[in-house]
């Protein structure tokens, strides 16, 4: 079966200039999401995954922000550097955004209805009559109780899990080919969460969504994903489809996540953590990012910044172990370490 | 809601009766006493006037009648004004100090909201940088000095016009309004452009404006319907104060530009230690400024859903 | 964006052109003289306090009083007594009687007759009225018992002979007596119409009746006054002027000034006179400007009570022999116009035949540095010091206070070593420390109740109870009884004489200055009059010129 | 397998050694810097900010310092050199100081016209000059007219046009055979045209004479003596200059300046200092109390808010009073403090809420913090930001206080000067002498300029949720 | 048994008539050296109920025995300064937790500095040796909070309630704020900590799957009240109230396999407001299996197996 792409991301960077210096928040990153299926970016916080999404959607403030390479293109038309009018006929239309803090991403002094009808208004041309009768029945369709009484509510007078239903009405209104969902779950208790994934999931096959999903669970990319992109310090470290990333990850980070997950049904089992930080995005390292907390790393792993490999098919990961010429013992510590992970699972 | 009024109203009343005790025992602190005239008085006169003017009774009795009297809304007669009664003075200038404030104020919002828009529109860009120059000038400025200098102005246009383009002083028409209320609103304005600003850049920088751009408005859409109102809210909850800044701050405009207005009533009142004008001054201004608070704060509540939701449960 | 912007430029900018706009076409022409309607208008810097006025104390209320009343006897356009209510008078040693006029009206059209009179002047003495001024009534027999309660109201002096014939007997020959019809404390009132406006006569238009050349046809207050020809005043054909608009109050006279800039008004500095820097402002517009005095005599007061270094004479010679009153008016005041003070008794008064003051020439003080100090060593050793202690000068804030004790400040420590400490008060304040005599030096004024030396002189006598500095003198005295006891003029006047003398040899007060107005007016109008006991300027007899 | 394009380099065996050294796995590397280090290195980026703390620096050298330099007194009055604009020195003659002129009368002329004189008025022929004309004095006579009473004497600066431009009315002579005048009325080193109108008492001469006189620079003896200058009639001498101008009395206004700027400095300074000191303990205390006692507390400053402030002002500054020889900034100072704190204490009592649930304040008392060590180590240096902006901003209203008081006659009492009572001076003059009221009027604007925009800049810089994290 | 619980109530007035009932009548013991896992959503009372324990809310009924001891229903200073060395709180939020003008060796020894300002040699030592405890380096003494990541403050948290080495530790959701892999590191270094120095935790947390790396045993909270208390490993692989069921189902497994292969079973609705309860079990509005003397009657804990308690009538 021959996938459409829906967005393609090429070599994005983003730099903020801040007081202190320049940092650079993303760093050549590329990814491609395929009609109808779920892309997720996992990673720490600050790794640099939402400002990726943001840089798509034209909504890094600039300055401070500014992307400094790269292209986005969605369903092939390019989407970077466009002035905010024609930006416009896409954002909230053909792609649309839901966010972590539903409480302050909303308007505060507007009526939830109002909000979600605006965006029928702008881009359908619809009455505010008909547009308001829309945002009900949106609201009915996010499984909100009563979306008669609550479309004429104020965010305030909504749960946090009411409310981020509300957003995904709002990002739905008008039926967009792309929906990005910027850890639409951390917030929220784990009952609301599953509810909300459910609903995500529902949509995505009524709408055919594609829906780029940021998260640093991977409880949740196992739950929704189709591909997965790895981020660590501002890059992608290793991307694939999802059962590659899960079963098969060449890259030590994407397997120290995993190892550090809890599951549910092993009744004994270690925690095995990634020590340390991030590194600060100031003075990105020299060679590879994850160096300092990899415990497979080599004096090449310091000095040079690490290139691609393809490892099957869709399935990359920047890692120099993954060369030729890395030593055999190193890389068989790393797949004995993830076998013995894997006998856990299966 | 009414539950929240009639409290409101209820410390109001409470808030009066301490401005009056404060403004009684401030006056009576000041030795001397109002019948003390240029020329000199025989005993016999001073204690006739003593008598007819009831300054005879123990302070303690006087405050007491003082307040029943004004409980009754009675001010008392003025000292300097013989005949004329508080009541009277406030009922005559109190509407000109009033229009005059209203008209400023209503300047000042204004100016302040458009002004402070357009500054965080233009951002860093020169009109920005023109508007806070002007913002700066009209804190920094003394408003003795503006009066007296726009006073100057109006003057050499007329001249130079050879007409009357705008009267120099007096009270009348819109057009003598529109110079000293201007003046008297210039310092507000100028905070509420500050405020404003700030509270626009603060709103911009906001996630819901971010929600709003992702959602492909148009910047008028999301300027107007979602930045404008959120910035005013705060603009709207130093209306209050403002109202206290304009009302009791007019007295130098009233004086500069002939105004009848009730401000310049104080200022001699004290110098003349007329009690009674003293006390009908403060206590009218400052039951009118707890009113005018209690207003804002219940307009802000309408404005704000937040707010009137909440009250109305 | 781009967009947005315009939006709120355009609305920026029609705001301020809808205000502009919106002032443009209103503004009524009015003007400061009216050559059509014989209208003037005027700028006041308060509004009268109150127009009762039995009771009246002020400057403002006398001056719209004035226009709108009249008693038996008025000043006639060339400032002299001439017939008013009154048709002709007699007097003899303490009586005095007055034929009034028939043609005399009130403005509702009854006529004023004696009665009124008897009434209007028992009202004043009477102790319930506590009319603040009442001691100028006191040459009027039993006057003063009645005012302390001492005497039954219907035993004052003044009897209603018939309608038409008023009889007064005086405590005492008072020379002055005449002067004083021209007062407004003198002057008529009907009883049933005071009586019916329980308590607030004078307080608004609809309170008050007028017997004088206009009439109160409107008072807004704080804001405007309007006076109007009086259809009923028994010699209005005299009368040019229509009306008289007061549409500007303000006591900010740089707002004053700039009005009158504007051709607003027909007068200014009538009532408080130019400042310097107004003077500067008019002199630059070429504006005639003209100066008249207002009657009022400044003075440095010494507190001659026990107690106070200012009660020894020979420290108040070393302050007079050190005080040049050229230099402080020409100098430190720098007001045009003003006459160095020489004398408690100014330069316009009458003396017998001429001014009093070419009559009686002040003696001459020197200035003498070294005499002063000598005086001031001579005062140290009398009051026992080792060095004087800083002396208090109490002024108010107002006027030339704050000017005159800087200067006094600087050159007493400069000349004679002695520091003074400034007391500056609120107006009621000064004057209730003066009253209780918290000073050593006080700034101090008084002007004319009637256009007689004796206005001044009697200030000094020990139980006048305007002689501040509570000086005491039995020569003082007695000068000023032989003035009480007497209608001859030689005689009266050389006694002011002696007066003057007493005083700078005695150095009772330190003369600082005689105080002069100076206004402008618009060149259409003349016949201004002024007088220096208050009430002026009086427009009654005022022309207007059609044009230049 | 390898993707070659993305990599050029062709790693060497060596490249594959293991990394044995530890490499800081915690990834700080940018500087340590503390609240209040951050906090200024935001300020030094705002220019505006910057420059205006240089300003008030240099307001404070220019009040402390600025007196040393300009070592003249402040209250020296030199009155012959009254309201005087900005000027450098200038040459002077020394003349004798005036004495008391007796002026001319002439004995056998009448001092009042006769009752029955009715004829015209007519001018005097001939205007005198007596003696040297010099800033000093102008002494003139002239000769009787007939009918005359008295005569007007106008002085003017340009050669009159009109019977209505006669300029300043210097006086009148007190009767008709005087014929003399002395002017010492502020006079310049000009040439100046004197008029002469005869009146009978009512009417004016309908024709006048005019004289022009053309005055030296002369300070008198007496005014060179109190100088220390060598006295020696008629030499020149070179007086000082006033940079910026002399004031009514003719004193220095730039040293008045100085001094001005300490009375109002003081009170723009110290008053909210205090106020604003003791808001934060009332509002502090409040807020940690908590309850019923807050509420009390904050009931009873919104009593104090609800005065009407100026009123107030005014009517607490009365009251106080002030005695002989005080100067009244203690009285405003108290006025101000009494009505000004519980801005400060709103303030403060907001921060202190919020502090006072963070949780690092229920960790020290678990910890077994006293309230001594919770307010001294967590609570004041946490609300220290808001109430350094609150002090920034109380001076500039404090300043506007003190310049207003001064501006309506109830501020301070002379001699001493202030920004306020010079500008209260200065507006009396603005037009004649505008320097009186430009240099206090543009120090009370630059003051408050200046603490208002670096206000500004503190909040900005002390603002926490502007600190990124990134 | 180290601490104990007897019917403790906590209730806050939100006016005359409206009590928000955090905690509802618990009942409930922990052991020396034991870790008790205390779960459920937001808003059911958990953090409330930690805090009354340790006085930093006053009680409104029950009693708490700390060794034996009761603990007074409303706390002075002096009983936390007596209490100072026994207990300690690990707060949720690393950023309102930690005082930013203060350096993590500041932040750290206040615990020691508060009781005793002598000897700062000693005391700075020691911060340095609890820096290295819970894995920052030692260098990093004279930085400021907002220098650190969230996991970073989060270590510094715990060092400063460590270091006066106290016996029991309320662990306010240490975890909740903190990305997954964070998660675990706090949570390995809690469990490493509470071996070494043989503390007893009660470890408060939203979700159960890290808690029960941590705890001995595992509480269940719904609405005010426990619902399930049981050893950790029963609750979490058996769990019998419907509500708990739901929360461990809910939670998703790393396992794309098994996620495809499993339907998540969703527990509808959310939370009710705590807000003037009324008698009923509290899950009601929730519970898929709800029967009629569920809604009349509050179900107890009762005993169901060995050291195993339930809150629900059918079971």
């Amino acid at each position: 079966m021959s996938k459409t792409l829906a967005l393609e991301v090429k070599n994005l960077s983003v730099e903020f200039d801040t007081y202190g210096g320049v940092v650079k928040a993303v760093r050549d990153v590329s990814f491609q999401l395929n009609k109808g299926e779920t892309l997720a970016i996992v990673g720490e916080s600050g790794c640099g995954k939402s400002v990726t999404v943001q840089s798509i959607m034209g909504l890094i403030p600039t300055p401070p922000g500014r992307i400094t390479s790269g292209s986005a293109k969605l369903d092939g038309e390019e989407m970077l550097g466009l002035p905010t009018k024609l930006l416009n006929q896409y954002r909230g239309k053909r792609i649309s955004m839901i966010f972590q803090d539903a409480m302050s991403a909303m308007n505060p002094t507007m009526t939830v209805g109002k909000q979600i009808a605006e965006t029928l208004v702008v881009h359908q041309n619809l009455s505010r009559r008909q547009a308001m009768k829309e945002a009900v029945d949106l609201l009915a369709r996010t499984k909100i109780p009563e979306p008669e009484q609550r479309a004429k509510q104020y965010p305030f007078e909504f749960s946090g899990g009411m409310l981020q239903r509300a957003m995904i009405a709002m990002s739905i209104a008008c039926k967009p080919e792309v929906l990005i969902a910027d850890e639409p779950t951390t917030a929220l208790d784990v009952t609301i969460q599953a509810q909300i994934l459910n609903l995500l999931q529902d949509l995505q096959k009524e709408y055919e969504l594609s829906i780029v999903l940021i998260t640093h669970d991977l409880g949740v990319v196992a739950k929704m994903a189709h591909q997965v992109a790895v981020m660590y310090a501002g890059q992608i470290v290793e991307m694939g489809e999802i059962d590659d990333i899960f079963y098969h990850s060449r890259h030590p980070y994407t397997a120290g996540l995993k190892a550090a997950m809890p599951s549910n049904k092993a009744h004994e089992q270690d925690l095995k953590v990634i020590e340390g930080s991030p590194p600060d995005l100031f003075s990105p390292p020299k060679g590879c990012g994850f160096c300092a907390r990899c415990d497979y790393a080599m004096s090449i792993c310091e000095q040079r910044p690490t290139p691609k490999f393809q490892i099957s098919g869709d399935h990359y990961a920047h890692c120099w172990l993954l060369h030729p010429e890395a030593p055999k013992s190193e890389r068989q510590k790393l797949d004995s370490f993830m076998k013995s992970e894997r006998s856990d699972v299966t | 809601m009414l539950v929240y009024i009639l409290k409101r109203l209820g410390t109001g009343v409470i808030t009066i009766w301490f401005i009056a005790t404060a403004t009684f025992t401030g006056m009576h602190m000041v030795p001397g006493d109002p019948l003390t005239t240029e020329r000199g008085m025989t005993d016999n006169i001073r204690e006739n006037l003593e008598r007819q003017y009831g300054l005879d009774k123990p302070v303690i009795e006087q405050y007491f009648l003082y307040m029943g009297n004004m409980l009754q809304g009675d001010f008392g007669l003025s000292f300097t004004e013989e005949n004329r009664r508080v009541n009277d003075i406030i009922r005559e200038s109190f509407p000109v100090s009033a229009t005059l404030g209203v008209l400023s104020l209503f300047f000042a919002t204004m100016g302040g909201i458009l002004w402070g828009a357009l500054t965080a529109i233009y951002r860093n860009r020169l009109p920005d940088i023109i508007i806070m120059f002007l913002v700066v000038l009209g804190i920094s400025v003394p408003s003795f000095v503006l009066a007296g200098l726009s006073q100057f102005l109006i003057l050499n246009l007329n001249q130079t016009m050879g007409r009357s383009i705008l009267p120099v002083a007096g009270w009348g028409g819109f057009e003598y309004m529109l110079i000293p209320s201007l003046v008297l609103g210039l310092s507000t304005m100028a905070y509420l452009t500050r405020l404003m600003r700030s509270s626009m850049l603060e709103i911009a920088n906001s996630d819901f404006i971010r929600t709003a751009k992702s959602k492909g408005l148009s910047t008028q859409r999301i300027f107007i319907s979602h930045q404008l109102r959120n910035a005013i809210l705060p603009v709207i909850t130093v209306l209050g104060p403002s109202i206290a800044i304009i009302t009791t701050g007019s007295f130098v405009v009233e004086i500069v530009f002939a105004i009848p207005g009730l401000g310049r009533y104080f200022v001699q009142a004290v110098a003349q230690l007329d009690y009674t004008v003293i006390m009908g001054t403060t206590v009218f201004f400052g039951s009118f400024l707890v009113l005018m608070v209690i207003l804002v704060d219940i307009i802000y509540g309408f404005i704000d859903p937040r707010i009137r939701v909440q009250a109305a449960k | 964006m781009l967009m947005t912007n315009r939006i709120l430029v355009f609305l920026a900018s029609t705001l301020l052109f809808l205000l502009s706009f919106s002032a443009y076409p209103q503004v009524t022409e009015v003007s400061g003289v009216n050559p059509e309607t014989k209208t003037i208008q005027l700028a006041l810097d308060q509004e009268p306090p109150q127009l009762d006025y039995m009771k009246a104390t002020d400057a403002v209320s006398f001056f719209i009083t004035e226009h709108l009343q009249e008693g038996l006897i008025r000043k006639n356009a060339r400032n002299q007594l001439s017939p008013a209510v009154a048709l002709r008078w007699e007097m003899t040693g303490t009586s005095v009687t007055f034929w009034l006029r028939e043609n005399a009206r009130w403005s509702d059209g009854e006529i004023i007759t004696a009665h009124d009179f008897v009434y209007a002047w028992r009202r004043v003495v009477n102790p319930a009225t506590a009319s603040q001024y009442v001691s100028i009534m006191y040459s009027i027999k039993n006057a003063e018992a009645i005012n302390n309660g001492q005497a039954p109201l219907e035993s004052l002096g003044v009897r209603a002979l018939d309608d038409f014939t008023l009889q007064v007997e005086l405590e005492s020959p008072t020379g002055y007596f005449l002067e004083l019809m021209a007062f407004l404390l003198f002057y008529p009132a009907r009883e049933d119409f005071t009586e019916a406006q329980d308590g607030r006569f004078g307080a608004d238009v609809e309170n008050m009746l007028f017997s004088g050349p206009f009439i109160l046809t409107e008072w807004v207050h704080g804001a405007s006054l309007r006076m109007e020809k009086n259809p009923m005043y028994w010699n209005k054909d005299s009368i040019e002027i229509n009306a008289i608009n007061i549409p500007y109050i303000t006591q900010d006279g740089a707002a004053r000034f700039n009005v009158y800039k504007d051709g607003k008004t027909a007068l200014e500095g009538g009532l408080v006179g130019l400042t310097a820097e107004e003077l500067e402002g008019a002199l630059n517009e070429r504006y005639r400007l003209r100066s008249v005095s207002d009657g009022s005599v400044f003075y440095l007061g010494f507190n001659h009570s026990d107690g106070h270094i200012t009660a020894n004479k020979n420290f108040r010679k070393a302050i007079q022999a050190t005080f040049d009153s050229v230099e402080l008016v020409n100098k430190v005041l720098g007001i045009a116009s003003y006459v160095p003070g020489k004398s408690l008794f100014p330069i316009y008064m009458n003396g017998v035949e001429n001014k009093f003051r070419q009559e009686y020439i002040v003696p001459e003080v020197e200035l003498n540095l070294e005499r002063a100090r000598e005086y001031l060593e001579l005062a140290r050793q009398e009051l026992g010091l080792e060095t004087f202690p800083p002396i208090s000068f109490l002024i108010d804030e107002g006027s030339t206070g704050p000017i005159v004790s800087q200067y006094f400040q600087s050159f007493l420590k400069q000349n004679l070593g002695l520091d003074i400490l400034i007391d500056v008060q609120t107006f009621k304040l000064r004057l209730q420390k003066t009253d209780v005599g918290d000073f050593d030096l006080v700034l101090a004024g008084w002007s004319p109740d009637y256009e007689d030396p004796f206005t001044f002189g009697e200030l000094f006598a020990s139980w006048n109870v305007n002689n501040d500095g509570f000086y005491k003198s039995d020569e003082y005295d007695s000068l000023v009884r032989l003035v009480q006891s007497t209608s001859n003029q030689q005689i009266r006047m050389d006694a002011m004489g002696e007066m003057q003398d007493l005083i700078i040899e005695d150095v009772v007060i330190l003369p600082l200055y005689e105080r002069y107005i100076t206004y402008v007016q618009d060149p259409r109008l003349s016949g201004v009059l002024f007088t220096v006991t208050g009430g002026s300027p009086i427009f009654t007899y005022a022309r207007i010129q059609e044009e230049q | 397998m390898q993707d070659s394009s993305l990599s050029s380099y062709s790693p060497k065996p060596a490249d594959f050694i293991p990394l044995t050294k530890q490499l800081d796995k915690h990834g700080i590397s940018r500087p340590s810097l503390s609240y209040w280090q951050d906090a200024w290195i935001r300020l030094k980026k705002n220019k505006r900010a910057i420059s205006s703390l240089y300003l008030i620096i240099g307001l404070l050298a220019f009040t402390l310092i600025g007196p040393l330099l300009w070592s003249i007194n402040p209250n020296l009055q030199d009155l012959d050199a009254i309201s005087q604009g900005p000027s450098f020195s200038k040459q002077a003659l020394i003349v004798e100081t005036p004495a008391n002129w007796g002026g001319v009368t002439i004995d056998n002329f009448p001092s009042q016209p006769s009752p029955n004189f009715s004829g015209l008025l007519s001018s005097t022929e001939q205007i005198e000059i007596v003696g040297q004309a010099t800033t000093q004095y102008v002494r003139l006579s002239w000769q009787p007219v007939e009918g005359a009473s008295a005569y007007l004497i106008y002085r003017n600066d340009h050669i009159p046009e009109s019977p209505e431009d006669l300029g300043l009315p210097l006086g009148q002579t007190l009767a008709g055979n005087q014929v003399s005048f002395e002017d010492r009325l502020q006079l310049n080193a000009q040439a100046y045209y004197y008029t002469i109108i005869a009146t009978d008492g009512f009417n004016e001469a309908s024709t006048f004479t005019t004289q022009q006189v053309d005055l030296t620079l002369a300070i008198s003896a007496r005014q060179a003596d109190l100088r220390n200058i060598d006295v020696e009639v008629g030499a020149t001498v070179s007086l000082p200059g006033h940079p910026f101008g002399t004031d009514y009395l003719g004193r220095d206004m730039l040293a008045r300046t100085m001094y001005g700027a300490r009375v109002s400095l003081f009170i723009g300074i110290i008053a909210p200092f205090i106020f604003v000191l003791f808001g934060t303990l009332y509002g502090g205390l409040a807020g940690y109390l908590g309850g019923s006692m807050d509420n009390y507390m904050m009931r009873v400053a919104d009593f104090v808010i609800a005065l009407p402030f100026l009123l107030f002002m005014i009517l607490f500054k009365v009251s106080f009073g002030i005695g002989p020889g005080e100067n009244g900034i203690i009285p405003m100072m108290l006025a101000l403090i009494l009505l000004a704190w519980p801005g400060t204490a709103r303030v403060v009592r907001g921060q202190v809420l919020l502090i006072r649930e963070a949780d690092y304040i229920q960790a020290a008392r678990l910890l077994g913090a006293n309230t001594f060590y919770l307010l001294y180590r967590h609570i004041i240096p946490n609300a220290m930001g808001p109430i350094l902006v609150t002090l920034t901003f109380a001076v500039p209203m404090a300043i506007f206080t003190e310049a207003f008081l001064s501006f309506i006659g109830m501020g301070v009492a002379p001699p001493t000067a202030s920004w306020g009572s010079m500008s209260n001076q200065g507006i009396r003059n603005m037009l004649s002498s505008p320097h009186e009221l430009f240099f206090p009027a543009l120090f009370i604007s630059i003051t408050v300029l200046a603490f208002n925009l670096l206000g500004d800049g503190l909040r900005d810089a002390l603002d926490t949720r502007m600190r990124g994290n990134e | 048994m180290l601490l104990e619980v007897k019917n403790l109530k906590k209730y806050f007035t939100i006016s005359r008539h409206q009590h928000l009932h955090a905690v509802d009548d618990l009942s409930f013991s922990i052991g020396e050296k034991e870790v008790l896992g205390l779960v459920g959503e937001s808003g059911s009372g958990k953090t409330t109920l930690g805090k009354t324990l340790i006085g930093i809310h006053d009680k409104t009924a029950g009693e708490v025995f700390f060794k034996g001891q009761q603990l007074p229903d409303s706390y002075t200073k002096n009983d936390f300064q007596r209490q100072a060395k026994d207990i300690q709180i690990i707060f949720q939020d690393p950023y309102n937790s930690l005082n930013s003008r203060m350096t993590a060796q500041e932040i750290i020894a206040e615990g020691l500095l508060i009781r005793d300002k002598s000897n700062l040699a000693e005391v700075k030592d020691k911060v340095a040796y609890w820096l290295h405890q819970v894995g920052l380096s030692p260098d990093y003494m004279s930085r400021y909070p907002h220098e650190f990541s969230g996991g970073q403050r989060q270590r510094i948290g715990i060092a400063r309630a460590l270091i006066v080495e106290p016996k029991f530790v309320v662990c306010d959701e240490p975890i909740s704020a903190l990305d997954v892999s964070v998660q675990a590191q706090i949570v390995q270094l809690l469990d490493k900590l509470k071996d070494s120095m043989g503390l007893t935790l009660l470890f408060i947390a939203h979700d159960l799957s890290m808690v029960r790396y941590v705890s001995d045993r595992m509480a269940v909270m719904y609405l005010g009240s426990l619902i399930e208390i049981g050893p950790s490993n029963d609750v979490y692989f058996d769990p019998k109230h419907p509500y708990t069921k739901a929360l461990i189902a809910s939670n998703p497994e790393p396992d794309p396999k098994y996620e495809r292969e499993h339907e998540t079973p969703l527990i509808k609705g959310e939370i009710p407001s705590p807000i003037n309860l009324k008698p009923g079990c509290r899950f009601i509005g929730r519970c898929p299996m709800v029967e009629a003397r569920c809604r009349e009657e509050t179900p107890a804990l009762r005993e169901i197996g060995e050291n195993r308690q339930v809150a629900c009538h059918l079971i």
